[in-house]
């Protein structure tokens, strides 16, 4: 049963990611936890794919350092039983890691949910996967009452949107700009067009891709975003972490400090928003 | 094979990012109106432009010698003798040609033996286009001629320098470009592969191979081949010669893979010493379409191998993978010590130089002509002059028999 | 031009070593036979293997881009699509097949860039031969993967290392080879120069260019063109390219020698610095003809030279002379940069790679497309992929100007 | 006037070649004179030419090594005049040079003949003109009475032979064997038809083409030559004094040495022919 909607119930959702084994199995469990501790509602889980062709160089590398360290669909579900963190998490990988779960005699995709479901997940994001080929998904999410978060790019218009609308559930990622994952110095204005064209869907939207700093995750809340998806802002803390040999500790107090200027930055933006929208 | 909903049977499909969506599905009606129908005579002028700059029809020859060792008439379709030498160009004109009359302005395009890129190249020269071609650093040291004829042509090339470098990498890369640049730019991808409409469209860019051929063949022997031979990386030079001879029932279809080193895998690696999709892969999703793929027990893409990079790719075209589960097709494959083989034996025996990749269908014809009818067509998809100095490194490497003297070479050509 | 005398006006001839004459006179017979009246149907097995094997006919194509460039409209006849990648096959296809009517078992050849003991290698492969290819020692090491290419044929290469070590030399080398071995060789020469009937026969084999060029004009032009421009080594390209329009007094005909770094000679070392013997050239016998040579005051042959090693020679076909003197072809010339240019030019604009030697033909359009008529016809004699490291080394060396950025070949292509 | 005739007057004619000018003007002119000391009838003047298609390498480098030493068609001239021997002398070239000499302006190909008639040359032998393109040189040697040497191949035969019957003058070249110039270590058999195609000419037969030894010689000779020609044997020695920097005078003696060698083995030849031919 899904977690997910209680993350936005009450302000907005700080969604931070990281690629699951990043550099590797024990220092990941300590960075996800600390990630938690810095504030984050819902927490994105990467499970790293060969081929991550949505992704820029920053998680591109960090998926690189992960499989390098071991990481495998089985042992990011122990991972994932093991962590201690008690918000929602979202499992975030390419379609093929979920079809192939189980090998050749499983029931594709079904068995890779249910194990998700048993390890306690509570939905997925599938950059590869578009409405258009989700059924099966979707299916199997909706038998484990898993979410199944869509992407909703800048491109999305007209159509497409309303297949999307049908198929999502728990949140929208709202792709704040063209391109792939990376921290951007800069945020983009196609954000408040997205949002726009999303005004009127009862599902919370979140806005990720190159979200880096307190002050983006203020102006893209204030904007009107019900939660800031952080990926490479944080995978950056622990590539550099990673570079100079520094103890897992250190970086995880770093991570923890990122997060929480993020999350803090959104509940600021969240405070200037006029007219106040209710708690619900 | 109808194509509408982007299927082949199970495979096939659109597993792209979201963002792409939109431009696929822009692709997918331009595919429709001027491909399929012709609309404002996109198809004549794109034959126009493939006879005038691109040289076709190319011609089927008799191989008299073949046709002696093997005792049975062996036809060969000369898609080396296409412009940049290789079948690539009736794909990349088509595309660019496309990508055109969509009023798009900007081309990209991965490569891996760089044959693909060149053609990109070439047609973005001769129609004017801005191209960058995203190739992998490894390719780009084992293929340096290319790399120089595309800039030449006027391309940029962006190395790719994540993973191993090759072709497999080199998609991944023009994917996030495009997404990137969805909206002036149009992806021309180089084989069979990624999501609908791509193989289908590159099929019917490539498909003049088996129309020409078809017909060649009724004039010149006055029969179809029993069978059809042809080399699949990505499978676009079996798609095109297959195509037009998929209803005729009495054609047998080999599509001929990289057997590499070996056709077993280095699970812990995740390393296959082949590029036998077909042959040994699993059904899986990669760069935007269902089919068989060279992947661990997880579902993590292996990197292939072969001794041509034109092969060198895990997946294969989704149709393939459709037409092999049918039965229609019939996947094999040959051993890069074969296709050196094939490559000397053809060189030699002919005149004719072939790729490496084409070195494949020639090896499976040495080892299995007994199997494959009085008449076999096997498809010369491009010319090996790309090569060289592999050949010269690993004909020395492998001690290749059939191959003659090359000790002023060792070392290279230089 | 009727040749049963063996001359061109005051061109052509036969000065050979008395030892050679028989056989010249045998295939002066073979050639009236089998050439002339078609004999045991060899003409129509000529171009039958030249449709198969070679891929003719070769496109004429309206190159787009320079016709806007120079506000009239540009006609390129593709030879570089010719099996091989030069017009050269056109005649080392019919000399090998006219070998095999006259029962000769050895081929010989000489040859400079590469591209005429390539296509002979292939022919003779094709068709079953044994094949010895003379190559100047400079050359071999200025065209490495074309000896390689002969070899991967199955041709041996001769190195010739007397003089410089350029096509010179190995036309001298390869008439001693055919005065010791006359009996079962056939001296398969590479261009429209030599003893009679090789002038003639050669032109007849290239001829072929014009006659379909000439119909591809009528067909797409609707017209004949006012001008045809083709580079001249020896020029058989040229005369291929000529032979057709001759009689058609409205089209001019340009043949366009290699300029080299300058007209001038050095009479003190018997160097001129470019090939350009129809312009500067005197009267004089070489290589078993009368013709325009490049020579000093005594009549010593000098060295040439050119960036293009299918335009260094110091001799030119007799009957090009005779057209020169005649005033029916303009001999023009153009520099090494100026080629160099046009090589960039050409692959950036029309995505066509030429060969250097073509690349002639296309300086001397830029340089003077004003006088050339509102159509002009340019002979693509073959592709740039044998030039590729000289074009490295050259442009940078010279700092062409429209050239790519190619800083991450300088040192070459390994 | 041609001294030729008599050189073969009575018994067999001995006639070396030597490139004119190898390895130098002085030196040349010494190993010149030493053959006339070793007993030469006639002497073969090679005027180097830059592509001596008709020779092989022994030759080929005499020529080169003679064209850097300077010489050219004037000093060649020269050279005959400076030459102090007392046999026919005849030069051996290619067209292009006799073709072109004088400069545009001059008769062609008179002006050669006429030059070579005033410093006393006998004739020429012209390896890359055949009897069809001879015309004008054989009108040109009848105006200044010089001979024309012409060279019969082994596959020379039927109206080839009659075509340079008819202009040959001085003496015929049998080739010996197919080929270029060389010594060679053994003699052909093709010499024998050779001479039999030739047996009702009226002219002298004289043979060359791989002449090394006196042993070589004499079977020539007594096969029925009226002479031998040999040319590459003498140039290896003075390429071989050349290379080892021997002093002229020594080359000189060992030049002479051969020709005595050779020119006595035709001696010896001709006494073997049975019936013995009448000395005319
Ligand atoms: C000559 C040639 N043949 C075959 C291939 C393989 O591609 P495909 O399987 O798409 O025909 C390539 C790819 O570069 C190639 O260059
Ligand atoms: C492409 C090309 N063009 C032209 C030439 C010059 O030869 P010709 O003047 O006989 O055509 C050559 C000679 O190698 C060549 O390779």
């Amino acid at each position: 049963m899904s977690r997910i909607p209680e993350a936005f119930a009450d302000g907005p959702a700080f969604i931070p990611y990281l690629a699951v084994g990043d550099p590797d199995y024990e220092s990941s469990i300590e960075y996800v936890e600390a990630l938690e501790r810095g504030g984050a509602d819902v927490i994105e889980l990467g499970l790293p794919f060969s081929e991550p062709i949505a992704e820029g160089p920053t998680i591109q590398n960090a998926v690189v350092r992960a499989l390098e360290g071991g990481m495998t669909p089985t042992r990011f579900f122990e991972f994932v039983e093991e962590l201690d963190v008690d918000v929602p998490l979202v499992c975030m990988t390419y379609y093929n890691l979920i079809y192939r779960y189980g090998g050749e005699r499983a029931e594709r995709p079904r068995a890779f949910v249910e194990k998700a479901a048993e390890v306690g997940l509570d939905g997925f994001v599938v950059p590869d996967l578009p409405a258009e080929e989700a059924d099966p998904l979707r299916e199997a999410c909706d038998e484990f009452d898993l979410d199944l978060v869509f992407i909703v790019a800048p491109t999305t218009e007209g159509q497409r949107l309303e297949r999307i609308m049908e198929q999502v559930s728990g949140y929208v990622y709202v792709q704040a700009r063209l391109g792939v994952t990376g921290a951007r110095s800069d945020v983009s204005t196609q954000t408040d067009e997205s949002l726009g064209r999303l005004s009127d869907w009862d599902v919370p939207k979140a806005v990720g891709f190159g979200i880096k700093t307190g002050e983006h995750a203020e102006r893209i809340v204030a904007g009107g975003a019900d939660g800031i998806i952080v990926g490479s802002a944080l995978v950056d803390i622990v590539a550099e972490g990673h570079e100079n040999g520094d103890s897992a500790e250190a970086v995880a107090d770093r991570l923890e400090q990122k997060a929480r200027e993020l999350s803090e930055g959104a509940e600021k933006g969240f405070a200037q928003r006029t007219p106040h929208p209710e708690r619900t | 094979m109808s194509t509408s909903d982007g299927k082949f049977g199970r495979y096939g499909g659109q597993y792209v990012p979201e963002a792409l969506m939109p431009a696929i599905e822009e692709l997918e009606d331009a595919y429709e109106r001027y491909v399929l129908n012709n609309e404002d005579g996109f198809m004549d002028e794109f034959r126009q432009r493939l006879r005038d700059f691109g040289g076709r029809p190319t011609p089927t020859q008799y191989a008299e010698r073949l046709s002696e060792r093997y005792d049975r008439d062996v036809y060969m379709k000369r898609e080396d003798l296409l412009h940049g030498g290789a079948h690539k160009l009736n794909n990349a004109l088509g595309q660019v040609l496309l990508a055109k009359y969509m009023g798009k302005e900007r081309i990209i395009a991965e490569t891996g033996a760089g044959q693909h890129g060149t053609a990109t190249a070439m047609a973005c020269a001769h129609l004017d286009f801005d191209c960058e071609v995203y190739m992998g650093e490894r390719d780009i040291n084992r293929q340096r001629p290319n790399v120089f004829r595309m800039k030449i042509n006027g391309a940029e090339v962006n190395p790719v320098t994540v993973g191993r470098g090759t072709l497999k990498e080199a998609i991944s890369e023009t994917m996030r470009d495009w997404a990137t640049n969805v909206e002036d730019t149009h992806y021309v991808i180089g084989s069979v592969v990624g999501p609908h409409p791509f193989p289908a469209m590159v099929r019917d860019f490539q498909s003049v191979i088996s129309e020409e051929a078809r017909e060649q063949m009724r004039e010149q022997a006055g029969t179809l081949p029993d069978s059809v031979l042809a080399c699949a990386g990505g499978g676009s030079n079996t798609m095109g010669a297959f195509a037009e001879f998929v209803d005729d029932d009495g054609v047998d279809l080999y599509a001929v893979e990289a057997g590499g080193s070996s056709l077993s895998v280095d699970e812990e690696k995740g390393v296959a010493p082949n590029s036998a999709s077909l042959s040994t892969g699993g059904e899986g999703v990669l760069h935007g379409a269902r089919t068989k793929l060279l992947q661990d027990y997880d579902g993590q893409i292996m990197e292939s191998h072969s001794v041509s990079s034109g092969l060198d790719y895990a997946g294969v075209g989704p149709e393939l993978a459709y037409l092999v589960d049918e039965n229609r097709a019939t996947p094999v494959n040959v051993d890069d010590d074969a296709a050196l083989e094939a490559f000397h034996r053809l060189s030699r025996m002919e005149g004719v130089i072939p790729a490496l990749e084409t070195a494949h269908a020639f090896a499976y014809l040495e080892n299995n002509h007994e199997d494959l009818g009085d008449t076999v067509l096997v498809n010369v998809s491009g010319r090996g002059d790309k090569d060289l100095e592999s050949v010269i490194e690993e004909t020395e490497k492998r001690g290749i028999e059939n191959a003659p003297d090359m000790s002023m070479f060792s070392g290279g050509l230089r």
